[in-house]
């Protein structure tokens, strides 16, 4: 009897192991699911919401696996671990300027982000500095960064001084602190494949 | 130099001079009713003919005209602020622009969305007022064409069979009042006559007056230099 | 002699190797690219003119290939051929339900929406008659929808005609056949086919 048990175990463990295996395989499609219609940064307790667990390292864990397959995978997309444990699913950077015609999005073109970079690596600055550097059309560009909630103007004095949100933090997967999002930025500046 | 004494005063402290030593009248003085070329020739042509050649007065005098020219040029241009040059563009680093990372987003929407709102609009769209276009709906040409062919062929002949029964009502030559001719018939033949009377008039195949206004129509036949045997079609043109 | 230069080939071969297996993986990479932020089926033109070729078999011969990769991949997104030489970057559909509640942003907004759906029933149809039924305010919509790709806008002499594109069509997952679209919402719509 107790023979046919162990016998019964060993042949068990293979089909047990490929049963964790295709779980596993289920629950990062899951999350890649979770991320690919998103959109947007997701935290740890909306992807356990999705993986049905309330187990925040689990998620995590999984979460930092699928980072590091789309990493091996070597492709277009990547993933990355942005703070307050959230994760995001995007586009490469180096591949935006050759795809961005296809996006149906009304999006930002050359002149505000080009506004938004300033802003983004002088901050804060005021408005007219901005304006000093990129001309009166910028004008245009701060306010339609701020309408986009990207920066915020506060008033001092005559002018305003500007700075970048936290969402924006968030929608590039920069830091918080101006400081390290500073380095961040110029790593990004001197990468000849963002342009 | 010229030795000064209260009692006499040299040449150039005497009009018109005195204008160029006299400070105090230097600053009143309207520039432009100052010829200052005149007063410092002059001035010059006085000092060669006495022999007093004083540089210092003429230092003076020159000095004076420079101030008179002054206050002239201040007249004339206004002083302004010069135009403010471009904002000179600081030189900066400018980084690059810094493109947001695409994402791809499931949209919401689904077909029953549209439809839904479909339904909104197609409802409105009949609460509208069915403004219906106030312009004149004209009937077909092929309506018009051949009633107005008929009538236009056939106006030659009834001129000609009025002016037959008119010249008949007069006995060849005469006048007849419209009334009298039109006695009996019906309104819209009435009217047709008094057409056909217009175009008879027009060709000078009767003459037509009346007394007053609203008064007797009096048709006289005959009268004009027009044969009254032949109707040429082209007339009408 | 002869023979410096067979080994120099020789040694040559890896490197070539080398660079080629370089140029296509970033062509598979661009390809990706392309399908993920569209997020509608491609034809090949389009995809070669991403790829910067004129090869329509070249541009299938590597869009097949990331497909079969893509399979083999075995993950929550899949790359469809579809009929008219078109392919399609898109979540496998038994995923849809349980990510569907992250979905959150709408298409278009109630207003341009309403515009939209106008449009598409009525098409072709004069952008005066969409102004006089939809309100002078569905200007800005017209022309939000022309910049989303979701309708056309062609002159005819003073006015406009508007038509729906064959992205709207794969968006609502309708026939680009206009008739048969005009069908296929009517017959959803329920109602009598007349008008």
């Amino acid at each position: 009897m107790e023979r046919t048990v162990l016998t019964q175990m060993k042949q068990d463990r293979p089909i047990k192991e490929k049963v964790k295996e295709e779980k596993l395989k289920r629950e990062l499609a899951l999350l890649e699911a979770a991320l690919y219609v998103a959109g947007r940064p997701l935290d740890l307790k909306v992807l356990g919401s999705i993986l049905k667990t309330r187990s925040k390292r689990k998620v995590q864990r999984l979460a930092r696996m699928l980072m590091k397959e789309y990493e091996s995978r070597n492709t277009a997309l990547e993933i990355l671990e942005l703070k307050d444990e959230r994760f995001v699913l995007q586009l490469k950077a180096e591949y935006t300027p050759q795809v961005r015609r296809l996006v149906k999005r009304p999006l930002l073109s050359t002149g505000p982000l080009k506004t938004l970079a300033y802003i983004a690596y002088k901050q804060p600055v005021s408005q007219m500095r901005v304006i000093a550097v990129r001309g009166r059309h910028a004008y245009a560009h701060i306010k339609q960064l701020e309408e986009m909630g990207l920066i915020t103007r506060e008033k001092s004095g005559r002018s305003s001084v500007l700075r970048t949100t936290s969402y924006f933090a968030d929608y590039f997967g920069l830091s918080h602190d101006i400081a390290t999002m500073k380095r961040q930025l110029k790593k990004v500046f001197n990468q000849p494949t963002s342009q | 130099m010229p030795r000064l004494s209260p009692a006499s005063k040299p040449f150039y402290m005497h009009p018109p001079w005195n204008i160029l030593f006299d400070f105090r009248q230097l600053e009143k003085i309207v520039p432009w009713k100052v010829n200052v070329a005149y007063l410092l020739l002059s001035f010059l042509e006085e000092m060669e003919k006495r022999g007093e050649v004083d540089f210092r007065a003429s230092g003076v005098a020159l000095d004076s005209s420079a101030f008179i020219y002054l206050m002239k040029s201040k007249l004339l241009l206004k002083l302004e602020e010069p135009p403010a040059s471009p904002p000179k563009k600081i030189l900066d680093f400018l980084p690059p622009p810094l493109f947001l990372p695409l994402r791809h987003e499931l949209t919401s929407t689904t077909i029953q969305h549209l439809l839904q709102v479909l339904d909104e609009v197609l409802k409105g769209e009949k609460l509208l007022p069915t403004k219906r276009k106030t312009e004149p709906i004209l009937p077909p040409p092929s309506d018009i064409l051949p009633a107005l062919d008929v009538y236009l062929m056939e106006i030659e002949a009834q001129m000609e069979e009025l002016f037959l029964q008119l010249s008949q009502s007069v006995k060849g030559k005469g006048i007849i009042n419209f009334s009298k001719f039109a006695a009996g018939k019906k309104r819209i033949d009435v009217v047709r006559i008094f057409i056909l009377l217009l175009f008879l008039a027009q060709r000078g195949k009767v003459s037509l007056w009346q007394s007053e206004d609203l008064g007797e129509i009096y048709i006289t036949v005959g009268e004009s230099s027009h044969g009254t045997d032949s109707f040429n079609p082209d007339e009408t043109g």
